[in-house]
């Protein structure tokens, strides 16, 4: 992992002209239209992304810090919160997700349409957090939607969510619209609408989405 | 402002079949309280709160306590005096003895009219599994209302009187009250990297508890329950 | 519609974005027997400051009834602490009401000191003081940025506002580490002592603070709009407002004189030399004003505070660092926070960690008489009066 | 009249409007990537483990898994496994050291209660917060080789604490040296004067000279 | 027409040169149909162009507002095949093309509940009437799309459309947020129609025709060749272009009328369950609204394409007009960054309380203006006076009434 602020090279537009042999045969094999539509359709997407006006807790706060005049979010098109997920891209799970709240949130991100991501902001959208053994919180947003990029801090620094968007904007413009490595929103055979978990006697029902959540085989042994 | 003691007997001289105690807080704070019985807790609470020299019309703070079962071991020390005439032996008897568990709400009330206070009073459960009602003071005061509606959620004292008596802080279909010391959590630890001391035990014990299911057959892990209520 | 009241467990169904049932299209149809509108707003939802969900029933755009359901971030912070050591809590009071910290961890030290019979250097008092203030500045002025937010405003008040808090998030930060999170005290003292350019810089901070807020007065507060969309909404007197255990500026807007500040004088505020603005009529416009007056006699304490701060040690030197283990007893500590009595019932067993450990929610309370507030006006007024109360998810659900 | 208070407002916007076109303190945007704000000495967002040379990390980290902050880490999001043996530390005494030293930083709150409970130094708050991953189990759990970092480094984040600290830490080590030699006196004159005598217990004299810290 | 054109300079005319000699190219029987189909297309591309550069300029010009710089790093795609790539960021000018590229290639959900014809034909409807309106704004001394008689009529009767789109948007979407919108949408419809109208009709009745070109060419006089005698340099029509102000505000839902849509009560309002394309139509209809509207004010109140002196008229007068218009939805969107809502009540209460008398009277203003347009001398100021005077007397009386009970307040502090 990367710790190092002087190490996260940030290029928002790579140097032109510097194509390996390697891309040229790529883009040869895709067609060149296609790649140009395809550039074309990642780069409007990547600079025009909308999150879902969202805010859970202490990291929503920052979140509003980060839209705010001195970090500005707009710079990247990403002011726009929407209050309707209807017209969202970006979901940023931005504070606690208790047990109780996490099937709305499931139900909110199915209801945003396609293609649209999701940022864990915090550490406990990520894994619970410091509130993590508490009876009542979830252990991780990733137990039901699919996280795109995970920003760890207690809260991150708005810094730390505009470099987060920055990655998101990297991760959309190589999105690939066709063959194995498609974007997941293109894809025929990817279910982006998940199961809403539902309140059971202590826990949710079912506690997480196992199509969705792999741990390792966990280190406490 | 009068001390607990003068308070208690002033309560008893007006309510003279009430259940009214003292309660000495041992702490640094010395905050002392009172233990009224449930039967007249809402009287006490409006003559508290209207009586002229009083006048706490303001109930800050409710909390709610569980005090489960404790063995409690006595230890007497007796002088037993040698039938042989030596010198006297000191015996130590121990007795061990289970006091039963209780529920207890503490409220804390104030005056914003003379701007004294606290008053404490405490209320007391008779146990913890079915006689766990108490006297709602929410008609006596508002502010009570959600802080009772809490206590009822995360510890199972059910006030009577209380107007909208439903959990305020967990879903509906929540069996258990978790702010109880015998409270288990649901069994969640998949992925703890950082384990030790309690946390550990339990992620170990929801391994096995896989592996164990999985040797034997796909069931899902049912969460232990607690005493449920 | 339920006529219980009862709509804590029929969520799905009341979800904002279910679709509309057919009793709904009915009272479009029939104009003179409609039915009522039963209308969930939150968790999500712009006005609701964070997870707040309030079930409101509606004739036409009136409320008739209004419900509030809480525990979207019921996070068991009291559960946690029960769990944990006394000095361990410090962290996690400061995500409670996570946008003043430093308040939070104040009273959660005067409680455990209360608790520990700990004294407290005087340098660290007038530092306490110092830090609460400028939170309070912090939180009234965000206050008032979203609560424009939620009349409708395209979030410039809040951006000026937040221009603002940068600033004092800054010192905070340069003094104790972190924006947000300043786990600064300790028991018994506090935990660094700020340099000299800091405490100039603070002091120059706050001496030009009056003039954002008249800048900010300026555009907010003679605002015809803003005066016919607050002045009358919401009304709370005084009896009501007491019996309802409200506290803080949502309290003296009803004009109850009583500020924890003057009335228990803790820490050093018996020193300083400050007046209690008081509102007439409870409305929302007084809870508005209550609190840009509050924040010029903030203003004033801190330029006592910063004149008078004594050199000396900020921590007693006799206070353990860790391992605090509190005689058995119990404890309840209250202050004024921005938003209310933050208090916190710590009961101790001997043990090292809190047998029983209570934060006394000032957002919670103060939401007691939400529907009370809200009867009658429209649905656009009860945004803006949940606005005017001043919640906090973090204080509200724990 | 009515319009007054509407109109108020507009001057004020209409004053920042213009104000954000020469005023800096109205145009208050840091431009992220290109621009940083320059954090405080005291930030702190994730802990990072010191070591006394940037070559050899893990032979020189100041830990001696004494548990500390295991135990008083609010999230307990720090395990560490002590080591069977013992190596010298930067005094020259004979201390454990950890073989394992992982923080989640998925559960960190940077509350720096480690760092205050530490009695070695040798747990400190770094100030990067740029990060980002991809998958949580394995970018965010870090061992201990991620977590070490140089003196050096904690020198060039942290310059005044880090000069404090290491001004304590040479007297400590003075002190340290004072005794051993003292020690290693007495032990010879012991020895001279008593042969037979047992070897003298305690402190270990320095096996190796400890490195120079910059 | 052509003798007229042809003693112009040529950049007045160049546009109109532009579409002929095209028109010149097709078949003779093609050329009726290719003249108007160039005047659609350059309407309609036009004025989305110039929708694209209100939004980034909209978003630049709040945050400026606010301390901000607003959308300022788009730039430009990198294609591949390029050899070059050009890095510089445009200022963010192409935020919108981003947007709309975004916004066409988004899914697009209509919910399982919804009336899907309505739901489908709203963002249409709504679109198609903003754009009808635009048929008849002189744009130009010589650039007008439709020169209708009734040209004003017209305009209100496709502008009011859009608000039935709102309230069909609201409505098939069955949601309750919606709907709640639908109606605030309609009590708004209704109630600012009127004083819309009504600050149009005394310049109606002063200029004696109904045509937008008639209207624009009425105000092309100058006094001392320099003050313009733009209808809004009257009292009458002072108070008719502020009424004027209000009720298209309220018209576009724009801010402090942005009822139906209110964020911070109703979600997204009417928006709530449209996404991707959908939402962009509306999007753009509320921009074409204003900007429709924004000219209709230009051209009724300040001169429309008129250059404000005669030594200025070397600038082509379709550049007047643009600037113009550009000034009124600067102040349009200044208004949105600073003011807040109004609720419903007093919404209506505002419309019928205070602007419509006041349009009523401000008519009675405009007919003594006429009645006296032959007064000269001193007694020109004693019209200019009695004009005045009966304007702002109602506005004070009304105001008062209006603002009755709301005041700022004093405290006191405890003892």
């Amino acid at each position: 992992m990367e710790m190092n602020a002087s190490d996260i090279k940030h290029t928002p537009f790579p140097a032109a002209g510097t194509m390996t042999d390697a891309e040229r045969e790529e883009l040869r094999r895709h067609g060149i239209l296609l790649t140009s539509l395809e550039e074309l359709y990642n780069w409007g997407r990547s600079n025009s992304i909308w999150p879902i006006q969202f805010g859970l807790a202490c990291c929503a706060i920052e979140m509003i810090a980060a839209a705010t005049a001195r970090f500005d979010i707009a710079r990247f098109g990403a002011e726009i919160f929407r209050p309707s997920p209807r017209q969202a891209d970006l979901m940023i799970v931005s504070g606690t997700v208790t047990k109780k709240m996490a099937p709305l949130v499931v139900r909110l991100w199915n209801q945003m349409p396609e293609p649209k991501y999701c940022i864990a902001m915090g550490a406990c959208a990520i894994s619970g957090g410091p509130f993590k053994q508490g009876y009542n919180v979830l252990k991780g947003i990733d137990r039901f939607l699919p996280v795109d990029i995970y920003i760890p801090g207690c809260p991150p620094r708005p810094e730390a969510l505009l470099n987060g968007l920055i990655q998101l904007q990297e991760k959309i413009k190589g999105e690939k619209l066709t063959g194995p490595n498609a974007a997941r929103h293109v894809r025929s055979d990817v279910n982006n609408e998940h199961p809403i978990p539902e309140y059971g006697a202590h826990d949710l029902v079912p506690s997480k989405n196992t199509a969705l959540w792999s741990p390792p085989a966990s280190p406490t042994t | 402002m009068e001390t607990v003691e003068q308070l208690r007997d002033r309560l008893l001289a007006r309510f003279p079949s009430a259940a009214v105690a003292a309660v000495t807080n041992p702490g640094a704070a010395a905050e002392h309280s009172l233990l009224l019985g449930a039967a007249q807790a809402r009287e006490i609470a409006e003559f508290l709160r209207d009586d002229p020299v009083l006048r706490l019309d303001y109930c800050s703070n409710v909390t709610g306590i569980d005090w489960p079962e404790k063995e409690i071991t006595d230890t007497v020390k007796s002088t037993v005096p040698d039938p042989a005439g030596g010198p006297s032996k000191v015996v130590e008897t121990k007795t061990v003895r289970v006091e039963p568990g209780y529920l207890e709400a503490v409220y804390f009330l104030y005056s914003m009219a003379l701007k004294h206070g606290p008053v404490i009073v405490r209320l007391r459960t008779a146990n913890r599994t079915d006689a766990v009602t108490l006297p709602s003071l929410t008609p006596v005061w508002r502010s009570c209302d959600f802080q009772e509606r809490e206590i009822f959620d995360l510890f199972g004292i059910v006030f009577s009187g209380h107007p909208d008596l439903r959990r305020l802080l967990l879903w509906d279909e929540f069996v258990d009250h978790p702010m109880r010391k015998d409270y288990v959590e649901p069994d969640d630890y998949e992925w703890e990297p950082t384990a030790h001391d309690e946390v550990l035990v339990r992620a170990k014990a929801h391994q096995a508890a896989v592996a164990a299911a999985a040797a034997a057959a796909p069931v899902p892990v049912v969460n232990p329950t607690s005493s449920a209520s | 519609m339920n006529p219980s009241g009862n709509s804590c467990g029929s969520f799905p169904a009341a979800s904002p974005f279910a679709p509309v049932a057919g009793p709904i299209v009915r009272s479009v149809t029939d104009p003179f027997h409609g039915d009522l509108l039963e209308v969930s707003m939150g968790p999500q939802h712009p006005s609701t400051h964070g997870v707040f969900r309030m079930v409101a029933t509606l004739d036409g755009e009136q409320i008739v009834k209004l419900k509030p359901v809480f525990g979207y971030l019921h996070r068991n912070h009291e559960k946690i602490a029960e769990n944990t050591s006394y000095l361990a809590s410090m962290p996690y009071t400061d995500r409670l009401d996570y946008l003043c910290s430093l308040s939070t961890n104040w009273a959660y030290a005067f409680a455990a000191e209360k608790l520990l019979g700990q004294p407290v250097p005087d340098r660290a008092q007038y530092l306490r003081i110092i830090l609460a203030e400028m939170t309070r500045l912090v939180n009234h002025s965000c206050l008032v940025g979203f609560l424009f937010n939620d009349l409708g405003t395209s979030f410039t008040p809040l951006l000026y506002a937040f221009r603002e808090r940068e600033k004092i998030i800054d010192l905070f930060e340069s003094l104790t580490g972190s924006r947000m999170m300043c786990n600064y005290q300790r028991f018994g003292g506090c935990r660094v002592d700020p340099t000299p350019e800091w405490l100039e810089a603070a002091r120059k901070l706050v001496e030009n603070f009056p003039r954002f807020l008249d800048e900010y007065e300026r555009m907010l507060t003679g605002n015809e709009i803003m005066l016919a969309r607050t002045q009358g909404i919401g009304r709370v007197n005084a009896a009501q407002a007491i019996n309802a255990g409200l506290t803080g500026p949502v309290l003296r807007a009803s004009g109850v004189d009583y500020d924890l500040r003057k009335v228990d004088a803790y820490g050093f505020y018996g020193r300083m030399d400050f007046r209690v603005p008081l509102g007439d009529h409870g409305d929302t416009y007084d809870r508005y004003m209550i609190r840009i007056l509050e924040m010029r006699e903030s203003v004033k304490i801190l330029a006592q505070a910063f004149r008078d701060l004594p050199a000396g040690p900020i921590m007693d030197p006799k206070a353990k660092q860790r391992g605090h283990r509190p005689k058995a007893g119990e404890a309840y500590g209250r202050i004024e926070g921005p938003k209310g009595e933050i208090g916190f019932h710590l009961i101790s067993d001997g043990s090292p960690n809190p047998y029983r450990y209570r934060v006394r929610p000032p957002s919670l309370i103060n939401l007691t008489l939400l529907e009370d507030m809200c009867l009658g006006h429209t649905l656009a007024d009860s945004v803006v009066i949940l606005g005017s109360i001043d919640i906090v998810l973090g204080e509200v659900d724990r | 009249m009515l319009g007054t208070g509407i109109l108020n407002g507009l001057a004020v916007t209409a004053k920042n409007f213009l104000g954000s076109f020469h005023d800096p303190a109205r145009l208050v945007t840091v431009e992220y990537p290109e621009q940083h704000i320059p954090v405080p000495e005291a930030y702190r967002n994730f802990p990072f483990l010191v070591s006394e040379s940037a070559d050899d990390p893990m032979g020189t980290l100041r830990c001696v898994s004494c548990l500390t902050c295991e135990k008083e880490c609010p999230p307990q999001c720090i395990v560490i496994v002590r080591s069977k043996d013992k190596k010298p530390d930067a005094t020259g005494k004979a201390q454990f050291y950890p073989t394992v030293f992982n923080i989640d930083t998925s559960v960190c709150m940077g509350c720096q209660i480690c760092v205050e409970v530490c009695p070695f130094d040798s747990i400190k708050m770094d100030k990067v917060f740029e990060i980002t991953a991809t998958n949580r189990f394995t970018e965010l759990l870090l061992n201990r080789e991620q977590l070490a970092k140089s003196n050096a480094y904690y020198h060039q984040i942290h310059p005044v604490e880090a000069a404090e600290v290491d001004g304590r830490l040479a007297a400590e080590r003075l002190a340290a040296e004072e005794k051993a030699k003292a020690a290693a006196a007495a032990k010879a004159a012991a020895a001279a004067a008593k042969p037979a005598a047992p070897a003298a217990p305690a402190v270990p004299a320095p096996q190796t000279p400890p490195p120079a810290t910059p | 027409m052509s003798a007229v054109l042809a003693s112009e300079p040529f950049l007045e005319r160049a546009p109109l040169e532009l579409r002929d000699a095209v028109v010149q190219l097709l078949p003779a029987p093609a050329q009726w149909l290719g003249h108007h189909l160039i005047t659609i297309l350059a309407v309609v591309l036009g004025f989305s162009l110039f929708f694209a550069f209100t939004t980034v300029a909209e978003r630049k010009l709040l945050g400026r507002l606010q301390n901000r710089l607003g959308p300022n790093r788009a730039g430009v795609p990198k294609f591949s095949i390029l050899p070059f790539h050009l890095r510089h960021k445009l200022f963010g000018l192409s935020q919108p093309f981003a947007d709309a590229i975004k916004a066409l290639t988004k899914e697009d959900i209509v919910p399982a509940a919804a009336d899907k014809l309505l739901h489908f034909l709203a963002p249409v409807v709504v679109v198609a009437f903003s754009l009808m309106t635009f048929a008849v704004l002189p744009v130009g001394r010589h650039l007008v799309p439709v020169e209708l008689d009734a040209a004003l009529l017209y305009f209100f009767a496709a502008g009011c459309a859009s608000e039935l789109a709102l309230f069909m948007a609201g409505w098939s979407s069955r949601n309750k947020y919606s709907l709640l919108a639908a109606m605030r949408a309609l009590a708004q419809l209704i109630s600012y129609e009127l004083p819309l109208i009504l600050s149009v009709v005394p310049i109606v009745l002063v200029t004696g025709t109904l045509s937008t070109v008639a209207i624009v060419q009425s105000q092309g006089v100058w006094s001392f060749g320099l003050l313009p005698h733009w209808f809004v340099f009257t009292p009458w029509g002072f108070a008719g272009f502020i009424i004027f102000l209000i009720a298209t505000l309220a018209e576009t839902n724009r801010s402090p009328f942005d009822l139906p849509e209110a964020e911070s009560e109703l979600v997204a309002g009417h928006l709530t369950e449209y996404s991707g394309f959908k939402y962009a139509l509306f999007f753009m209809a509320e921009y074409f609204g204003m900007t429709a509207l924004s000219g209709l004010g230009v051209t009724l109140f300040l001169g429309g394409w008129q250059a404000p002196a005669p030594f200025l008229e070397f600038i082509p007068s379709y550049l007047w007009f643009m600037g113009k218009l550009v000034g009124m939805l600067v102040f349009f969107i200044w208004i949105r960054g600073t003011l807040l809502r109004l609720r419903i009540d007093q919404l209506t209460r505002l419309s019928w309380q205070f602007l419509v008398p006041l349009a009523l009277l401000n008519v009675g203003n405009a007919a003594f203006w006429s009645l006296t347009a032959h007064w000269s001398g001193p007694l020109n100021l004693v019209r200019w006076a009695i004009a005045l005077a009966l304007v702002v007397t109602p506005f004070l009386l009304l105001g008062r009434t209006l603002s009755a009970g709301f005041a700022p307040r004093t405290y006191r502090y405890a003892s």
